[in-house]
């Protein structure tokens, strides 16, 4: 071995040490983020922030889980399949599982590979409730999903305040809040396909696009959306409702749209019918109003073209958002434009705001007329400026 | 081994070259790199309106000169030292490199790693960490990359230290520790820079 | 082996008979063909609809002509030794280093002629487009100018007028989402930034594009000429969903316009929330 | 002396084959380890055309293996994945090794007479380094939380915590580091190596037109990666420990102050070059292998290494032309503009050498020469059509649509691949004692070069119609709805160019272990390498020859009938 060769590894030795000491570098992890931070700990940091922790020690939109070891605690529940799954399993095992529905006793615990499922019976209300506590698995794959798509506008934290998300509004859905607004169900909650379906559609004029996930991947984000609810509030209170999809059945109008559509206004606009102008705009000129409804006694609010700012249940860290009604000549209609969307919509109202929940209230023929008459209102008007022009003026010029 | 019973001619010029000018084109590309950090330094320093930024803890001055004098201090013994080993004309005795000088150079090294650990503690003390602003960026983000350097020179200087020791390396050997001790020079000048661009200007 | 030697053979020399070109073109047109058979699709982009859309075209078409032209150059410079100089055994082949003065000089001149006419033409004229136009952003006094702020987000496009009092960040904006109204005939100057990462406005109708970086905001206009509806696309990798962020532009007559911008300022006020104070972003007009 | 390092050939069977710091072996593990990846990066990009193609549809077969997530279908996070790490991949992994680390390992010390690299163990840790950078690459397709879905390019703020919140960006930036710092580490060693090793006579004016590229590729490599290490530390810092180079205040609340164009700076001071580096050594060997086929010297070899020289150095200033619409001021816009105009000019004298070379040459249509004359086509193509991403007029219109990725394939990808072919099968008979099949090459090349050029030219005709690149799915908007027939031409042509490199995969293999045994000089050219015997000798060179003659002296006058060319080592005959 001649001194060349080995004099040549004094370059080489600093080059090698360069790649260790690299190596070692790049292994080392940051203090930017707890290493193993569960869910606890970010629901704490969470918890302190709406307590007015300052704003320099958390910078809520900085708090990224680089190389967190993703772990979720054993014990979220989460809404289980209902009654009829029950009853099925009770079948299959009837030791380990009784469900009677008369008897009262419908207590038990199913335990399948995924999940553990238990109904619980409230003798006061008289009701059941029933639950699931979806696996960790599941829930750390849903969170890791959640972070890769929604964190950007719903926040790492799910409180709907990501970087994103920062003066939009309406904001985006804090699920913090347990309330959902287009949810087309009749209880406070939607069921999982409810959201999925929401998801997958997107709202339309929003940010919230039609997201292009696999029905699996969207079945796990909804099980971790659900775990966000805080502790006994929403999904984790067993006796809060979760509802079924409005039921719409057939268009009673089919044929005679007109008709309906001039039922449509006039129920709109009546105070003793659905009073719709009450907060969006009303869409006939104030002194034709009493000759619409065969009523003179009836008087336009102020600004009766215009639509009302509504307070709402929505929060954005901690300060209450109003929400504008839409004015449906101008407006993008969130929840989709068909008839069968606006029939959905009216029916089930929307969760957390001033739109109340209409099934129940007027009948279904009402609602299939208020749904054609707002459709109609979208079509002559919206995206047409000139049309839209001359249909205000008149609403604006006194007769 | 017995080479170190055993006089050994001098390295000879064409050796030297070839490894001298391997050194040569690493210390440029270093260079490049850490003239890519400096162009960050200049670009991100000029889009921020006041500089350094007021009323927040920054290192300290005096430390950070003592830093630079000792770094300095450090690099001028090892040339000291280079020069005694290269005047000899063989490795007659065993271990006649491993002088004072050499001792100096290197404990003076060790001595401006402590500094700048003692640098970051100190402001660290005060609060200001990484991601507490752009200075601190800047600050603790091109003084770690140094700092790797420091500890990949302080690395290689041991282990010419054992081999000096060991009469492996000598004027027979020159190259490798003359390498060493570039890259050695070439941490203190990227120091130096960054002295002046954190404290000086 | 002979056989198919030889067909080899055969194919190589297709460089010889000049079908090479021809064949590349068929290929093209082969793999397009049964898409192409099918109506309603387009080959090239919308008419422009912007006053400085000619530009862009007349450039376009310049350049591909030149290219058009040099390459068939270099392709008859290519097929001419492949058919007269293919390999015979025994013939030797012109011995040239092409170092002699003559050469040089040869390569010298063609090079500076090629600049000239290929690459000077261009420049020339792209600096003047960009002079007269995609540069010469109009100051805001300048009459007509319409003004609007662009705040870009994964992923929709803000989109915020000044209102009836002409003042950005008031009560009376007009903010529109995904959707974009401005006048025809009148200069509309952006002026954008981004939320989170960075997005491009890409307008083809009406050839332009620019990035919105976050912590920064860049500007650009241009003068519509022709009212319609316009497809706004992202033009810069902006995460998952960045082929979603699309919006409309719609050019409006402006009659039509004003009705449009007084109705939106009305409808705007009624949906301020002045306690809302989280909910604001406007930036004051840079100069 | 130059050639006087010898160390005995190793026994173990590790430091033969595994960490052997030969030249030659090294040069094979650079050319397994590039067709591995090129391979990889060519299946993805199957996949991205099946996507573009069909969107929203499982990908047959292989779908519900690689995505069993969402049933075989490619997802948007999974399809930026995809062009990001194609990107990546055929960069740094796939033409990278094939065309710096085999071709150069390779011809440097066999064509300038050299025993072996002047610093042979930084040689295989410049492999093992990017093997490492290899691995680190695949392994962050796997993490939680996504890959990096960020574009090659890795823009912030979209590559730092905003978005890609999982290890997958940061483990790409560690891997682009370790590749870069192969590179760099190759590089020093390649220039060391020519500079000092040349064997007697072999002045810079006899060096082969593939060393000169590789030695100008190796000085770009040293002095601009370098630039990417750096800003991918700091990219890496931002992810990792907080900084905020490149993270605006508007976005961090509090804190911040950083610059998210600063790294788009910083990324294309290297990008650039990076470019010419993938493409000097192509025109180096195509500069050779022109010459050798043609059987005629290289025509105006001064101005072909001076036309490189002024590439390599130019391509350090035009690199602004890749960010025309993000701001750049008018002044310097317009500077870039005219620098990257004159690239054309050196551009202009290396087509016009070139040309030259093979007229009234004496032309051997071999598979190697038919790469060649591939490059010149497709850098042609692809060189002109920069013209239009060159002037800000037209590319404020055509930048990120796929006028730009037809743009960029041609120039780069394609004519460096072509390079690479035309390199693989000349230097095959001497690397392996086999010779590859011409039948099966020259189908390769043709099924090869048609799909590619009528590929990449229908993405000139979609950009100019107004498509955004890196589009996960065409058809949601109707505007983009109505192109979508050249989108599914061009997946047809893909997959054709695709399912012919299987005939190359075939042919390499086969010819491998069962091609017809090579001689010593198949090629009969007089380069260095093609004058030591088949198979080489551990040291190549048992005496380091002398140079007595230029590498091309092709159909000298006075050679004897019968014989055009004469060895580097052989006294031309006087005339």
């Amino acid at each position: 071995m001649t001194s060349e060769t080995s004099m040549r590894r004094s370059t080489t030795l600093i080059a090698c040490l360069a790649t260790l000491a690299f190596a070692a570098l790049a292994s080392f992890r940051g203090d930017s983020a707890p290493a193993e931070a569960t869910l606890e700990e970010h629901a704490e940091e969470q918890a302190a922030d709406e307590h007015g922790a300052p704003a320099e020690a958390e910078k809520p939109h900085m708090r990224a889980p680089i190389g967190v070891d993703l772990y979720v605690r054993e014990d979220a529940w989460l809404r289980a399949p209902g009654p009829e799954w029950f009853k099925k399993q009770s079948d299959l095992q009837p030791g380990r599982f009784t469900f009677n529905e008369e008897g009262g006793d419908g207590e038990g615990e199913w335990v399948d590979a995924q999940n553990v499922y238990r109904l619980i019976y409230d003798e006061e209300e008289d009701v059941y409730a029933y639950w699931s506590w979806a696996g960790p698995e599941q829930l750390t794959r849903g969170r890791q999903d959640f972070l890769q798509f929604c964190s950007s506008c719903h926040g790492i934290d799910g409180d709907g305040y990501g970087r994103s998300g920062q003066w939009l509004r309406p904001s985006p859905r804090s699920f913090h809040q347990s309330n959902f607004k287009f949810t087309k169900v009749i209880q406070p909650l939607p069921t999982d396909a409810a959201l999925m379906r929401l998801i997958k559609r997107g709202l339309e004029g929003t940010p919230m696009l039609p997201w292009a996930l696999s029905d699996e991947q969207l079945t796990d984000i909804i099980q971790y959306i659900k775990y966000l609810s805080p502790e006994g509030e929403g999904w984790r209170d067993p006796f809060t409702g979760v509802g079924d999809v409005v039921e719409s059945g057939e268009d009673t109008w089919v044929g005679k749209e007109e008709y309906a559509i001039e039922r449509g206004k006039r129920l709109y606009h009546d105070p003793s019918g659905a009073n719709c102008a009450l907060c969006h705009p009303g869409y006939v000129n104030p002194s034709a109003l009493g000759k619409l409804l065969g009523d003179d006694s009836v008087k336009a609010r102020e600004s009766y073209y215009l639509p009302v700012l509504k307070d709402s249940a929505y929060e954005v860290q901690g300060q209450p958002v109003k929400i504008m009604p839409p004015d449906f000549t101008w407006h993008q209609v969130r929840a989709g434009t068909t008839t069968q969307d606006l029939f959905e919509t009216i029916a089930s109202g929307i969760k957390g705001t001033a739109m109340p929940q209409w099934k129940g209230a007027l009948t279904d023929e009402d609602l299939w007329a208020l749904a054609h008459y707002v459709e109609s209102l979208i079509n002559d008007y919206k995206g047409k400026p000139d049309a839209r022009a001359e249909f205000m003026k008149g609403l604006r010029e006194a007769k | 081994m017995t080479s170190a019973a055993i006089s050994l001619p001098k390295e000879g010029i064409k050796s030297r070259v070839n490894t001298t000018l391997g050194m040569v084109f690493f210390i440029g590309s270093w260079s490049m790199s850490f003239g890519t950090l400096f162009l960050a330094f200049a670009v991100l320093r000029q889009r921020s309106g006041v500089w350094p930024p007021v009323g927040i803890a920054l290192p300290s001055l005096p430390m950070a000169t003592l830093a630079t004098a000792v770094l300095i201090a450090s690099s001028v013994a090892f040339h000291r030292a280079l020069q005694g080993i290269d005047a000899k004309d063989s490795n007659a005795v065993r271990a006649d490199g491993l002088g004072l000088p050499w001792i100096i150079g290197l404990v003076t090294g060790v001595a401006f790693a402590l500094l700048q650990g003692w640098l970051w503690m100190d402001l660290m003390a005060a609060g200001r960490n990484p991601s507490s602003g752009l200075y601190e960026s800047l600050f603790y983000g091109l003084t770690w990359v140094h700092a790797l350097h420091v500890g990949i020179g302080l690395l290689s200087l041991l282990w010419a230290t054992i081999g000096l020791a060991a009469g492996r390396y000598g004027s027979h050997r020159f190259s490798t520790i003359n390498n060493i001790v570039i890259f050695w020079h070439f941490v203190d000048v990227v120091w130096i820079v960054l002295y002046l661009a954190f404290f000086i200007f | 082996m002979k056989l198919h030697t030889k067909m080899m053979q055969r194919l190589t020399s297709l460089w010889t008979s000049g079908i090479t070109r021809a064949s590349l073109g068929l290929a093209i047109l082969c793999g397009m063909a049964p898409e192409a058979l099918a109506g309603g699709k387009r080959w090239g982009p919308v008419p422009f609809a912007s006053d400085f859309g000619y530009r862009f075209e007349d450039l376009f078409w310049l350049i591909t002509w030149l290219c058009v032209g040099s390459f068939s150059i270099v392709v008859i410079m290519i097929l001419i030794p492949s058919v007269r100089d293919r390999y015979k055994p025994g013939r030797k082949a012109h011995f040239d280093h092409g170092a002699s003065l003559k050469d040089k000089r040869l390569a010298t001149v063609i090079s500076a002629a090629t600049f000239l006419v290929l690459d000077a033409w261009v420049l020339v004229i792209a600096m003047t487009d960009l002079r007269e136009a995609w540069w010469n952003i109009p100051e805001s006094e300048e009459a007509g100018v319409y003004e609007v702020e662009v705040l870009a987000q994964q992923w929709a496009w803000n989109f915020r007028h000044k209102g009836a009092d002409g003042k950005f960040g008031t009560a009376d904006d007009i903010l529109q989402m995904n959707e974009l109204t401005v006048p025809n005939g009148r200069s509309v100057s952006f002026q954008g930034t981004s939320k989170d990462v960075i997005h491009s406005l890409f307008i083809p109708a009406m050839r332009f594009k620019k990035d919105f970086n976050p912590g920064d905001i860049n500007s650009v206009w241009f003068k519509p000429i022709t009212a319609g509806n316009y497809t706004i696309l992202c033009a810069e990798l902006c995460g998952y969903a960045h082929y979603q962020m699309f919006g409309e532009l719609h050019v409006l007559e402006s009659d039509t316009f004003d009705n449009w911008a007084a109705d939106a300022s009305e409808l705007g006020v009624a949906a301020y929330d002045s306690e809302d104070t989280e909910a604001r972003w406007a930036w004051d007009w840079k100069e | 002396m130059s050639g006087d390092h010898i160390h005995a050939e190793p026994t173990n069977f590790f430091r033969k084959h595994v960490f052997s710091v030969d030249h030659k072996v090294i040069a094979k593990q650079f050319l397994w380890f590039g067709l591995v990846w090129l391979g990889i990066g060519g299946i993805m990009a199957m996949l991205i055309r099946w996507q573009l193609a069909n969107p929203g549809d499982p990908v047959p077969v292989i779908g519900s293996f690689l995505f069993p997530r969402t049933g075989g279908v490619i997802d948007p996070a999974t399809y930026n994945t995809l062009f990001t790490m194609h990107g990546t991949i055929m960069i740094f992994l796939g033409l990278t090794p094939l065309i710096i680390g085999c071709v150069g390992n390779w011809a440097i010390p066999l064509m300038i007479g050299a025993r072996d690299m002047i610093f042979p163990l930084l040689n295989c840790l410049s492999f093992w380094t990017v093997f490492a950078g290899g691995c680190v690459g695949f392994y962050s397709l796997f993490v939680p939380l996504g890959a990096t879905e960020a574009g090659w390019t890795g823009y912030p703020t979209l590559s730092t915590t905003v978005n890609g919140l999982g290890s997958g960006e940061t483990l790409w930036a560690i891997a682009v580091f370790l590749i870069g710092a192969s590179s760099i580490m190759g590089g020093i060693n390649y220039m060391t190596t020519v500079i000092r090793l040349r064997a007697p006579g072999m002045t810079w004016g006899r060096l082969p037109l593939t060393v000169w590229g590789l030695f100008l590729t190796s000085a770009l490599n040293v002095l601009f990666i370098p630039v990417i290490g750096s800003a991918m530390l700091l990219l890496i810092m931002d992810r990792v420990f907080g900084t905020t180079f490149f993270v605006p205040a508007s976005i961090m609340q509090g804190g911040g102050g950083g610059d998210p164009i600063l790294y788009q700076h910083l990324f294309w001071i290297f990008g650039h070059p990076e470019v010419y580096i993938l493409i000097l050594p192509a025109w180096g060997i195509i500069g050779d292998l022109l010459s050798f086929f043609a059987r005629k010297p290289a025509f105006g070899y001064r101005a072909q290494v001076g036309a490189m020289t002024a590439v390599t150095v130019l391509s350090a200033v035009v690199y602004g032309h890749h960010m025309f619409t993000t701001g750049l001021s008018a002044m310097l816009g317009e500077s870039f503009m005219l620098l990257t105009m004159i690239i054309s000019v050196p551009a202009e004298i290396l087509f016009f050498s070139w040309l030259h070379t093979i007229w009234r040459g004496n032309i051997r249509f071999t598979v190697p020469m038919l790469w060649s004359v591939g490059v010149i086509f497709v850098f042609g193509l692809g060189g002109l059509t920069g013209i239009y991403c060159a002037t800000i007029g037209t590319d404020i219109f055509l930048h990120d649509t796929y006028f730009i990725v037809g743009h960029f394939h041609l120039t780069m990808a394609a004519s460096a691949l072509f390079a690479a072919f035309g390199a693989i099968v000349f230097f095959f008979p001497k690397m392996f004692g086999r010779m590859m099949s011409p039948l099966l090459g020259k189908l390769h090349f043709w099924l090869t070069i048609i799909p590619l050029v009528s590929v990449f030219c229908m993405m000139f005709v979609m950009g100019y119609a107004g498509m955004p690149r890196r589009y996960y799915d065409h058809t949601s908007m109707e505007f983009l709805a109505s192109l979508q027939h050249m989108n599914k031409a061009a997946t047809h042509m893909a997959f054709l160019l695709g399912s012919a490199q299987l005939i190359f995969v075939f042919n390499f293999i086969k010819s491998r272990w069962f091609g017809k045994p090579a001689s010593t000089n198949p090629w009969e050219v007089g380069t260095l390498d093609w004058q030591t015997e088949t198979p080489l000798p551990h040291y190549n060179f048992k005496d380091i020859p002398t140079v007595v003659t230029g590498p091309h002296e092709f159909s000298h006058p006075a050679l004897p009938e019968g014989r055009d060319w004469i060895s580097m080592t052989e006294e031309l005959p006087s005339a």
